[in-house]
C-alpha cells in the first residue's frame, strides 16, 4: 500500500465513497473474492444501511473501509475509499499510509460490532479501555481521559458511570457493554460511525434501548452511520439510504422508503417477502404457511404453499406440566453451603395437545430454555409434576425415562454447536435410530437416513459431509432430520430459527409446519423473536423471570395483550416499514435477575382467566415479587 | 479469595505430607545409610547397628518419620548423616541458588518465547512461523547435558567469555539458565503461539485495531494478556518439571543447588538431606503453583470474582 | 605465593578424619592433618609425627617416639597426650559412629609413656599396622580444641598440625586453606589452596582448560587426550593403587564350572583392552592387585588371550552358544563403562551373549553383592589403599564377607586367617603369593588391570610429585 | 461454498508439508530402524578395538565413522533407533491409554475419581521428577522395562489433567447436551463424542512426551542409572559420547541428529494429525 494518493473532494461531497471496492482472500491463485466492485456513499450525518443475507460481504466492506481486512488475511484488490477527514485533504485509505490510518481509525471513523460480549477486552476496565483511544487521539492525560469516558459513559445513559469506570466488562449484561462499546466509538467525535448488527445478539428491549441511544447521539452530534443489519425492521427504524448486498456484490442502492415500497432486484423481494411482519396475522384464529421467495439460478421462485395449521386435537394433551419448578445453585460458602440460588422455573404449569404448537416466549434469562431442558430430562426439577401421555414422569423407571428421550426431541438453538464436528452428519442422523435400537441393519439404517435427509430437503450425498461443510440453514435441517429419525412426537425447538436468516428462517419455518401437518407433531417452540412467533404457534405462553405471565391462544395475546410485560415485548419489536412513525418508544432499565439468596423465595404470582383459555398474571403480585 | 487461598494452603499442606510420606518411605527401601556410610571396608554387623543406632535408624518408621515432621514445624530437618551440618543450614545455602536459576531460567524462557511466539502466531502458515516451530523443536532434540556441556565448550572453552562452572557473579548464570531455557522454550513457543492465535481471532482485537492503536500495542497490550492465561498456568506446572531437570544442569555446571544437595543424598542415602530438601522442593512448587492461581486473577479479572 | 586449586568431586560432608573413607577426603585434609607415619608419592612408608618406632614385647606392644616442637594450627602443642586423644576418639564411642573405627580394630588402647612417647598395645597382630597409622583414621587432631568446640564444630573447622591451615569452608563447595608457616616439616612456597568440589568430569576438564583449577582429579580415561591436546595442560599419569577385576559368581549360572571361568579369562584380550579403551594407563594383573602391593608375585603371569582355546574349552564344558552372561557394574563408572562393553564384545565372541546391568553405586554395593543378586560376573574396582594384599584378599576370598557372597573355601579361609597373624613379613608374604596362585588357580575372577591414577595438570604448577593414592602434599610446590 | 474451497486449498497445501516432511522423516526413521537387522546384521555390535573412534566420511566401512571401541556410529544409530523409540513410544502410548482412561472418567463422572485424580496429579507434580526417577530405579533396579514403566507411571497424570479438562470443557457444550437429549448412554457419549474430541491436544502432547521420554533415558544414563550400554539407544550413545564432545564429536552428534529428525518429524505428523482428525479444519493452531 504505497503511494498515498491524495484526492480533492469539493465541499459538499459525500463524507465516504467507496468506489469499485473488491476484497479478496486465500492466496493469488485461489483466490475468494468477498466483495465485488461495490460502491456507494456515504453523506454527512446520514445513516446508511447496508443489508444482505449471511455471508454477502457486509462485514467484509466495512472492514475494508477501515483497512481492518489487512489482519484477517484479506486483501482490497481494487478499488478506492475517499473519506474527507474533518481536516485536511480527502484521502483514499486504500492507499495510506500506516500512521494515517491510525489517525483516523477510532478518530475519524470509528466501529462498533456485533457481539458485545466479545468486542470489549476482558482483562481491562472499561475506564481504561475508553480512556486509551482518547490518550492516543486527542492526546489527553490519563487523568483527563478517564473524566471524559465517565461523561461519555453518562451520554449512552450508563448509571452510576464513575463506578462503572472501574469495573471489568464481564461485571456489565450485554446491553450495557454494547452501550461502553458505543461510548467508545464515539469518544473521539468520529466523523462516521460503522456499526456492524450492533444489535443482533441482543434482546428485544434492550435492541431497542440501543437503536434509540445511536440515533440520538447520532441527532446531537451529526455522525454520519453505516448500520450493517440483516433485521429489515431495524432498517426500517433507523436507515436514511440503503445498500442490498447480495453475494459480495450491491444489487440495489435506494432511499428506505423506495426500498420496502418498491424494492427493484429480485433478492430484495426475496428478503422482504421473507420479512415476517408482526401484525400480518392479525384477525386468523390459526396459524398460516405461506409461500416464500428465493433466489433460485439467479431467478426468484416461489416455495411453499398456503395451508392453514388446523393440526392440533384438543382432545387429551400429550405433555401436562403442572407446578415445575428448577432452582440451580450457584454461590457458595467456604464449607460447601449453598447461599444463592438462580430460580430459573417456578411453578410453571402448562399443557400441550398433539398436533399443537405451543410458543414460549420471554427475554433472556427468564427460563425458557430451562423449561426445555428439563423436559428432556437434561436438568432434574426442583419440584413440579410432568405427565407425557398420561404418565407420570417423575415415577417412571429408567428404561421408561429412556424411552422418553425417543418420544421428545430437542433441535437446540445453535445448530453448528449441536453436531458433533468429528462426525459425519451421516453419523449424526443415524445415532437415535442406533441408541433407541430402532433398526438393527446397517443398509436399513442408511436407507431411512437418506429418506429423513430427504424429508428435510438436504440430498443423499449429504451423509458423508461433516457440519462444517453445510450452511446454517441446511445444518439446522440436519439437526431437524436427526429430530425426526426416532420418531418422536414433541419436539422441543429451543430459539431453532433465531441464528438464521430471514429467508432460510421463513423455510425453516414452513418445512417445521408442513411436518407437523404429516406427522401431527407437537411443539413447545421456544423464542424470543414475536414475528416468528405470531406465524408458527396455535397458543402462546409468555414468560418473565421463571413465571408464566400470559398464557392464551396467539390470536387473544397478540391481539389482547393484558399483561405490561407482554405488551412492552411487542412494543420492542422494530417494524420492518419504514412509513410507521418512528415512535421513540422509552423502554428502559435491565430486567431484574432471577438469583436469591437462600431463604428468599419469589412470590408465586396468582393468574386469572381474562377470556376463555387465556390467563394473565396478576401484576400487583409480580411487583412485589420482583422488588 | 481469601477462602480459595485457605482452601489451597490446605491442599498444599495435605500434599506436602504426602510427599513426605513418600520420599520418606522410599528412600529407606533404596539402601542403608549405615553401609553407606562405612564405605568398603570390613564391616561387622555390630560396627552397622552401632552406625544405625547414632543415626537414630534403629527406631520404627512411625518414630523415625514423626519426628522428622515435628522436625519440620520447627524449621528444624535434622542433621545431614554425612557430617553432621545441619540440612536447614545445607538447604537454606542451596535453595536460594536453585531458586534464583530456576526463576532465571523461567524469565529467559519467558522473554525468549513470548516474542517468537507471537510473531510465529502473527506471520501463521509461512515460512516465519515454519521456521520458529522447527527451530524451537531442537531444543527438545538434545538432552539438557549435551547442550550445556556444548555450551560450556564454545562460550568457556572457546571463547573463554564465561566462566565454565560455579555460582559466582551473574555471568554465571547465563549458561545454565540458557540451557533449561532452551528447553522450556520449545514447549513454550508453541504455547504462546497456539493461544496468541485463538486470542487474535477474538473480536476485541479487531475492536483495538479499529481504534487506531499500533501493532505493538495490540499485540503486546490487548492480546499478550488475554494469551497468558494458559502460559502462566504451563509454567506453574513446568516449575516442578524444571527443579527435576535442574539436577542434571547443576551437576554439569556444578551449581551449589537443591538438585545437586538431594541428588548426592540419593546417592549417600542421606535421609535427612534427602527429605528435607526434597520436602522444601515440593513446597516450593506447591508455594508457585498457588501464586499461580492468585496470578490468574490478577491477569483475568474473570477468575478473580468467582 | 600464589594458590593453587585442586577439584575433587565429593565433598566428604565432615573433615574429621574418623568420619570418612571418602579418597576426596583424604586429597585436601592430608594437607591439614598429620600422622605418626606418613607416605610419600612414591606409597613408601615415612616418619611422619612419630619419628622412629620399635616393636615390643612379642610386637603386641609398638612405641613411637614423637617429633618434638609440633604445634597444631591453633597453638596447642603436639604430644603423647594428643596421640593417646586421637586413638581413644577413633576406638571409642565417636568413633562407632564412623567408618573409620573398623580398620584400627587391633588396637587395644594407647599409652602415654612420657610427653614425646606412647605405646600401641595390641590386642592382636595387625601387620598393616603401620601403614594404617598413615591411613585417614590415624590422623592426629588436637584434644584441647576439641574438647573445647566440641566433634561438630570440629567437622565443618578441622585443625590439624599439617602445612595448611584451616580457612573456610563451603559445603558442596569449596575447601580453602592457607600456608601453615610454622609447619615442622618447613613453611609451604604457595600462599593458599583450595580444594573445589566437582562431580562431573567434563566441568572438571572445561575448569582446568579455562585454566581455573589447576588440578583435576576425575579424568575417564575417554577424556585423558583432550588433557594431553591442551596445550597449558600436562597429563600425568603414575601407577596407582586402583585394581579391577570382574568378579565371578561361583555359584550359579555357567560361571558355576571352574573351566568356564578360566575360559572366559583366557578368552578377553585384556591387553587390547589396556591399550585401547585405557589408552594405555593401566597394567595387566593376574591377581586382584597392584604391583605396589604387599604380596604382589611376579612370578604370577596373566593368563594369556587364546580365543581359539578358550572355545575349546567352553565346547568342552558343553556350555551351549549364546548362555547368558550378565555382568553387573557401577552406571558412573564412564571409563568401565566402555571396558566392560570391550570385554563383552570378546565374551560375545566366545559365543556366549553377555548382557550389561548398569547399578547405582550403593546399590550394587549394599544389596546386590552382598546378598548375592548379581548376575555370572560383577565389576569390582578396589583400592588397595594400605597397598597389601591382605586388605584387599581377606575381604573377596574370606567366607561371610560381604565382597563374597558366593565362595565358601575353608582351604582359602585357613589361609586368609594364617597369614593375619604373623609378623614375618617373608612367611606372611609366602603365604600371600600362595592365596594369589590358589585364587588364579580357582579362577575366582577375571583380573583384568591395575588402573593408572591420572590428573590434569595445568603446566605453571611446578615441583608437583602426583601421588599415586591421590593424597597430595602441596609443600613443594610452587606455582609461576 | 468458494470459501470453503478456497480455504481447504490453502490449508491442503501447508498441510502437505507438514505430511511430506513429517512421513519423510518419521517414516525414513522407522523403516530404517526395521529394517536395521538386514542392513547391520550385526546389529551395531561389531567391535574392532584397532579401529576406534574414526571419523566420518574417511573410511568407507564407517561412513559415520566409529565409536570409542571401534563400533560403526551408522549402524548404531540406526539399531539405536528400535530402543529408543520403543522407549519413546511405548512409555508415551501406556500412558496415554491410562492417562486418557482416568481422564474421561474424572471428567466426566466428576465425584471421587476426579478428587483422587486431582490430589494424585498435585502431589506428582510437587515431586522432582529425575530425583524420583533416581530413587526409583534404585529401587527397582534399571532395565528399559522398569524405565517405561517408570515415564508411564509418572507421565500418566498429564494426560490424565489435559483430558479432564478438555472433558470438562466438552461435557457442558451443545453437541454433547444434544447426545444426551437424544438418549445416548454414557458409554457411548464418552467413546464417540468426547475422545475424538480430546485426540487433538493428547496428540500434541504425545509427540512432545516422545522426544521427552527418549531423552529422559539418556539423562538416566548420564546419571548411572541407564540401561544396558551393548543395546545400542540414542540416549544412551548420547550419555557416552559426552566424554568425546572434544575429541570425537561424531559419537554424540549423529544419534542427537537422528532424534532431532524423528522428533520433528513425529511433532510434525502430530500437527497434520491433529489437523486432520478435527474435520472443521481450525488449522493449527
Ligand atoms: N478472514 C476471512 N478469510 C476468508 N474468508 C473470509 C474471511 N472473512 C470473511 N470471509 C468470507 O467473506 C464472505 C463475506 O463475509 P462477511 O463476514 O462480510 O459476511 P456478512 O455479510 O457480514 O455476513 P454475516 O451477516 O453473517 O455477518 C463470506 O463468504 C466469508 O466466508
Ligand atoms: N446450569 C445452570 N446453572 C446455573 N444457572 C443456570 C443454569 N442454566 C441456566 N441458568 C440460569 O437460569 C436462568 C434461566 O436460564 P434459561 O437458559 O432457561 O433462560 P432462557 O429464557 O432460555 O434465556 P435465553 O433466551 O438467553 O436462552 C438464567 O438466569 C440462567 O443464568
Ligand atoms: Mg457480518
Ligand atoms: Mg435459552
Amino acid at each position: 500500500m504505497s503511494g498515498e494518493t491524495v484526492k480533492h473532494v469539493p465541499v459538499g461531497e459525500p463524507l465516504l465513497s467507496v468506489r469499485s471496492l473488491s476484497v479478496e482472500f486465500g492466496s493469488a491463485e485461489g483466490a475468494f473474492r468477498a466483495v465485488k466492485n461495490v460502491s456507494f456513499d456515504v453523506q454527512p450525518g446520514k445513516t446508511l444501511a447496508v443489508v444482505g443475507e449471511s455471508g454477502s460481504g457486509k462485514s467484509v466492506t466495512s472492514l475494508a473501509i477501515m483497512r481492518l481486512t489487512d489482519y484477517t488475511g484479506g486483501r482490497i484488490s481494487s478499488g478506492e475509499v475517499l473519506f474527507r477527514p474533518s481536516k485536511g485533504q480527502a484521502l483514499d485509505l486504500v492507499h495510506a499510509a500506516d500512521t494515517s490510518l491510525r489517525s483516523i481509525r477510532g478518530n475519524e471513523i470509528a466501529m462498533i460490532f456485533q457481539e458485545p460480549m466479545t468486542s470489549l477486552n476482558p482483562v481491562f476496565t472499561v475506564g481504561n479501555q475508553i480512556a486509551e483511544t482518547l490518550v492516543l487521539h486527542e492526546g489527553l492525560s490519563a487523568r483527563e481521559a478517564l473524566a471524559r469516558a465517565e461523561a461519555l459513559l453518562e451520554k449512552v445513559r450508563l448509571p452510576d458511570a464513575k463506578k462503572l469506570l472501574d469495573r471489568y466488562p464481564h461485571q456489565l449484561s450485554g446491553g450495557m457493554r454494547q452501550r461502553v462499546m458505543i461510548a467508545m466509538a464515539l469518544a473521539c467525535n468520529p466523523k462516521l460511525l460503522i456499526a456492524d448488527e450492533p444489535t443482533t445478539a441482543l434482546d428485544v428491549t434492550i435492541q431497542a434501548q440501543i437503536l434509540n441511544i445511536i440515533r440520538d447521539l447520532q441527532q446531537e452530534m451529526g455522525t454520519a452511520v453505516i448500520f450493517i443489519t440483516h433485521d429489515m425492521g431495524v432498517v426500517a427504524e433507523m436507515a436514511d439510504d440503503v445498500v442490498v448486498m447480495w453475494k459480495g456484490e450491491k444489487v440495489e442502492e435506494a432511499p428506505v422508503r423506495e426500498i420496502f415500497a418498491a424494492p427493484k432486484h429480485p433478492y430484495t423481494r426475496a428478503l422482504l417477502s421473507a420479512v415476517p411482519r408482526l401484525g400480518s396475522m392479525t384477525g386468523q384464529p390459526l396459524p398460516k404457511r405461506t409461500p416464500v421467495i428465493v433466489i433460485e439460478d439467479g431467478a426468484p421462485k416461489e416455495v411453499g404453499e398456503t395451508h392453514v395449521q388446523d393440526t392440533a386435537d384438543y382432545a387429551k394433551p400429550i405433555l401436562q406440566v403442572d407446578k415445575m419448578t428448577t432452582r440451580f445453585d450457584v454461590g457458595k460458602t467456604f464449607f460447601g453451603r449453598v447461599t444463592h440460588r438462580v430460580h430459573a422455573v417456578e411453578e410453571v404449569s402448562f399443557d400441550i395437545y398433539p398436533g399443537e404448537t405451543l410458543a414460549l416466549v420471554g427475554e433472556s434469562g427468564s427460563g425458557k430454555s430451562t423449561i426445555g431442558r428439563t423436559l428432556q430430562q437434561l436438568i432434574e426439577p426442583t419440584g413440579g409434576t410432568v405427565r407425557f401421555d398420561g404418565h407420570d414422569m417423575g415415577s417412571m423407571s429408567s428404561a421408561e425415562r429412556r424411552r422418553l428421550k425417543q418420544e421428545i426431541q430437542y433441535i437446540f438453538q445453535d445448530p453448528f454447536a449441536s453436531l458433533d464436528p468429528r462426525h459425519t452428519i451421516g453419523f449424526s442422523v443415524a445415532e437415535p435410530i442406533v441408541v433407541h435400537n430402532l433398526l438393527q441393519d446397517r443398509k436399513a439404517i442408511d436407507r431411512r437416513v437418506q429418506e429423513l435427509l430427504d424429508q428435510v430437503g438436504l440430498l443423499p450425498q449429504h451423509a458423508k459431509r461433516y457440519p462444517h461443510e453445510f450452511s446454517g440453514g441446511q445444518r439446522q435441517r440436519v439437526c431437524i432430520a436427526r429430530a425426526l429419525a426416532s420418531n418422536p412426537k414433541l419436539i422441543i425447538a429451543d430459539e431453532s430459527v433465531s441464528a438464521l436468516d430471514v429467508s432460510i428462517q421463513a423455510q425453516i419455518v414452513n418445512l417445521l409446519m408442513e411436518l407437523q401437518q404429516q406427522k401431527d407433531l407437537s411443539y413447545l417452540f421456544i423464542t424470543h423473536d414475536m414475528a416468528v412467533v405470531e406465524k408458527i404457534s396455535h397458543r402462546v405462553a409468555v414468560m418473565y423471570l421463571g413465571q408464566i405471565v400470559e398464557i392464551g391462544t396467539r390470536q387473544a395475546v397478540f391481539e389482547n395483550p393484558q399483561h405490561s410485560y407482554t405488551r412492552k415485548l411487542l412494543a420492542a419489536v422494530p417494524i420492518a416499514d419504514p412509513a410507521r412513525e418512528r415512535a421513540k418508544r422509552l423502554i428502559e432499565g435491565e430486567i431484574p435477575s432471577a438469583v436469591r439468596p437462600v431463604g428468599q423465595e419469589p412470590l408465586i404470582h396468582r393468574m386469572r382467566e381474562v377470556e376463555p383459555g387465556h390467563w394473565v398474571a396478576i401484576e400487583a403480585d409480580l411487583l412485589r415479587g420482583a422488588a | 479469595m481469601a477462602g480459595f487461598i485457605l482452601k489451597r494452603l490446605l491442599q498444599a499442606i495435605f500434599v506436602v505430607l504426602a510427599v513426605t510420606l513418600i520420599v520418606s518411605f522410599a528412600i529407606r527401601l533404596s539402601g542403608d545409610p549405615a553401609i553407606m556410610l562405612t564405605g568398603a571396608g570390613s564391616v561387622t554387623e555390630q560396627d552397622l547397628q552401632n552406625i544405625r543406632k547414632a543415626l537414630g535408624l534403629d527406631r520404627p518408621f512411625a518414630v523415625q518419620y514423626l519426628g522428622f515432621l515435628k522436625g519440620i514445624f520447627v524449621g528444624d530437618f535434622g542433621r545431614s548423616f554425612m557430617g553432621g551440618t545441619p540440612v536447614s543450614l545445607l538447604i537454606s545455602k542451596a535453595l536460594p541458588a536453585t531458586l534464583l536459576l530456576a526463576f532465571t531460567s523461567l524469565l529467559t524462557s519467558i522473554v525468549l518465547s513470548v516474542p517468537l511466539g507471537i510473531y510465529a502466531a502473527v506471520n501463521r502458515g509461512r515460512w516465519p512461523d515454519q521456521l520458529v516451530r522447527v527451530i524451537s523443536l531442537v531444543g527438545l532434540s538434545f538432552p539438557n547435558f549435551w547442550l550445556a556441556i556444548m555450551m560450556v565448550l564454545f562460550f568457556s572453552i572457546t571463547l573463554g567469555l564465561l566462566p565454565p562452572s560455579g555460582m559466582e557473579g551473574p555471568e554465571s548464570f547465563i549458561m545454565p539458565a540458557l540451557t533449561m531455557a532452551i528447553i522450556l522454550t520449545a514447549t513454550n513457543v508453541r504455547l504462546v503461539r497456539t493461544s496468541m492465535l485463538e486470542t487474535l481471532s477474538q473480536q476485541y482485537i479487531m475492536v483495538a485495531r479499529s481504534k487506531g492503536l499500533k501493532d505493538r500495542v495490540v499485540l503486546y497490550k490487548h492480546a499478550l494478556r488475554n494469551s497468558a492465561i494458559p502460559l502462566v498456568t504451563y509454567i506453574g506446572l513446568q516449575f516442578g518439571g524444571l527443579i527435576g531437570g535442574i539436577v542434571i544442569v547443576e551437576r554439569v555446571f556444578n551449581w551449589p543447588g537443591m538438585g545437586t544437595l538431594a541428588f548426592d543424598a540419593i546417592s549417600a542415602r542421606d535421609y535427612p538431606v534427602l527429605q528435607g530438601s526434597i520436602t522444601v522442593l515440593a513446597l516450593f512448587i506447591v508455594l508457585i503453583n498457588l501464586l499461580v492461581d492468585i496470578a490468574y486473577g490478577l491477569i483475568d479479572p474473570r477468575i478473580r470474582t468467582e | 605465593a600464589g594458590t593453587v586449586t585442586v577439584a575433587v568431586a565429593l565433598d566428604p560432608g565432615s573433615w574429621d578424619p574418623i568420619d570418612t573413607f571418602i579418597v576426596d577426603w583424604a586429597s585436601a585434609a592430608t594437607n591439614i592433618f598429620d600422622g605418626l607415619t606418613s607416605r610419600g608419592p612414591d606409597m613408601k612408608l615415612k616418619p611422619g609425627l612419630a619419628t622412629s618406632w620399635e616393636f615390643l614385647d612379642n610386637n603386641s606392644r609398638i612405641r613411637f617416639k614423637l617429633r618434638e616442637n609440633v604445634k597444631f594450627h591453633n597453638g596447642e602443642p603436639f604430644n603423647a597426650a594428643a596421640v593417646k586423644f586421637t586413638f581413644d576418639r577413633l576406638l571409642g564411642e565417636e568413633g562407632k559412629k564412623g567408618p573409620q573405627q573398623s580398620n584400627y580394630n587391633a588396637i587395644e588402647r594407647v599409652e602415654v609413656v612420657d610427653d614425646n612417647t606412647v605405646d600401641f598395645i595390641m590386642k592382636q597382630p595387625d601387620p598393616v599396622l603401620l601403614t594404617k597409622l598413615a591411613g585417614y583414621g590415624g590422623m592426629i587432631v588436637p584434644p584441647k580444641y576439641i574438647q573445647e568446640k566440641g566433634d561438630e564444630y570440629f567437622n565443618t573447622h578441622p585443625v590439624g598440625t599439617g602445612p595448611f591451615k584451616f580457612v573456610e569452608y563451603n559445603p558442596k563447595i569449596s575447601l580453602s586453606l592457607e600456608a601453615f608457616p610454622e609447619h615442622w616439616g618447613g613453611a609451604p612456597k604457595i600462599d593458599k589452596l583450595v580444594f573445589r568440589m566437582i562431580a562431573e568430569a567434563n566441568t572438571q576438564i572445561a575448569e582446568l582448560q579455562a585454566g581455573r583449577i589447576d588440578i583435576a582429579t576425575l579424568i575417564p580415561f575417554g577424556l585423558a587426550p583432550t588433557v594431553e591436546k591442551s596445550s597449558n595442560l600436562n597429563l600425568v599419569s603414575i601407577t596407582g593403587p586402583t585394581t579391577v577385576a570382574l568378579r565371578l559368581n561361583t555359584k550359579n549360572g555357567i560361571t558355576k564350572d571352574v573351566n568356564v571361568r578360566k575360559a572366559m579369562i583366557m578368552g578377553i584380550d585384556r591387553d587390547a583392552i589396556i591399550k585401547a579403551v585405557l589408552l594405555g594407563h593401566a597394567k595387566p594383573i593376574a591377581s586382584f592387585q597392584a604391583d605396589l602391593s604387599f604380596g604382589y608375585d611376579p612370578n604370577l603371569k596373566p593368563v594369556p588371550f587364546d580365543l581359539a582355546k578358550a572355545k575349546q574349552i567352553l565346547k568342552d564344558a558343553g556350555v551351549p552358544a549364546g548362555a547368558p552372561v550378565k555382568i553387573d557394574f557401577r552406571g558412573n563408572d564412564a571409563t568401565f563403562r566402555e571396558v566392560a562393553q570391550a570385554a563383552a564384545g570378546y565374551l560375545q565372541a566366545l559365543g556366549l551373549k553377555p548382557s550389561l546391568q548398569p547399578y547405582e553405586t550403593p546399590v550394587l554395593l549394599n544389596d546386590i553383592i552382598p546378598n548375592g543378586k548379581t548376575g555370572e560376573a560383577w565389576h569390582n574396582a578396589w583400592g588397595g589403599w594400605t597397598f597389601d594384599y591382605d586388605n584387599t584378599a581377606y575381604l573377596m576370598y574370606h567366607s561371610g564377607e560381604k565382597w563374597n557372597p558366593y565362595d565358601n573355601d575353608p582351604k582359602l579361609n585357613t589361609l586368609l586367617e594364617k597369614q593375619r597373624s604373623i609378623y614375618d613379613v617373608k612367611e606372611r608374604e609366602k603365604i600371600l603369593h600362595e592365596i594369589g596362585r590358589y585364587v588364579a588357580d580357582q579362577a575366582l575372577e577375571i583380573p583384568l588391570y591395575n588402573q593408572n591414577t591420572i590428573y590434569g595438570v595445568n603446566k605453571r604448577l611446578q615441583n608437583f610429585d602426583p601421588p599415586a593414592d591421590r593424597r597430595f602434599r602441596f609443600t613443594d610446590v610452587t606455582v609461576n | 461454498m468458494a470459501t470453503v474451497q478456497a480455504a481447504r486449498s490453502t490449508r491442503w497445501r501447508f498441510r502437505s508439508f507438514e505430511l511430506i516432511v513429517g512421513v519423510l522423516l518419521t517414516g525414513g526413521m522407522t523403516l530404517a530402524v526395521l529394517f536395521s537387522s538386514v542392513l547391520f546384521p550385526d546389529g551395531g555390535e561389531s567391535m574392532d578395538l584397532m579401529a576406534r573412534l574414526i571419523p566420518p566420511f574417511e573410511s568407507p566401512a564407517h561412513i559415520l565413522g566409529t565409536d570409542p571401541l571401534g563400533r560403526d556410529v551408522l549402524a548404531r544409530v540406526i539399531v539405536g533407533g528400535k530402543i529408543s523409540l520403543m522407549v519413546g513410544v511405548l512409555s508415551v502410548i501406556g500412558a496415554v491409554i491410562l492417562g486418557t482412561l482416568v481422564g474421561l472418567v474424572a471428567g466426566y463422572y466428576r465425584g471421587v475419581a476426579e478428587i483422587l485424580l486431582m490430589r494424585f496429579a498435585d502431589i506428582q507434580l510437587a515431586l522432582p521428577f529425575i530425583l524420583i526417577a533416581i530413587m526409583f530405579l534404585a529401587i527397582l533396579g534399571t532395565g528399559i522395562d522398569k524405565v517405561i514403566f517408570f515415564m508411564i507411571v509418572a507421565q500418566w497424570v498429564q494426560y490424565a489433567r489435559l483430558v479432564r479438562g478438555s472433558v470438562l470443557a466438552l461435557r457442558d457444550r451443545e453437541f454433547i447436551l444434544s447426545a444426551r437429549a437424544i438418549g445416548v448412554g454414557n458409554l457411548r457419549i464418552i467413546f464417540q463424542h468426547i475422545l475424538p474430541n480430546v485426540l487433538g491436544p493428547i496428540v500434541i502432547l504425545m509427540t512432545l512426551n516422545v522426544a521427552n521420554n527418549i531423552l529422559l533415558e539418556s539423562s538416566l544414563t548420564f546419571l548411572g542409572l541407564g540401561v544396558d550400554p551393548l543395546i545400542p539407544s540414542w540416549g544412551g550413545m548420547l550419555a557416552d559420547g559426552r566424554t568425546y564432545l572434544q575429541s570425537a564429536w561424531w559419537v554424540s552428534v549423529f544419534p542427537g541428529l537422528a532424534i532431532m529428525f524423528t522428533v520433528l518429524g513425529l511433532n510434525l505428523l502430530g500437527d497434520w494429525l491433529r489437523d486432520y482428525l478435527d474435520p472443521t479444519g481450525q488449522t493449527s493452531k
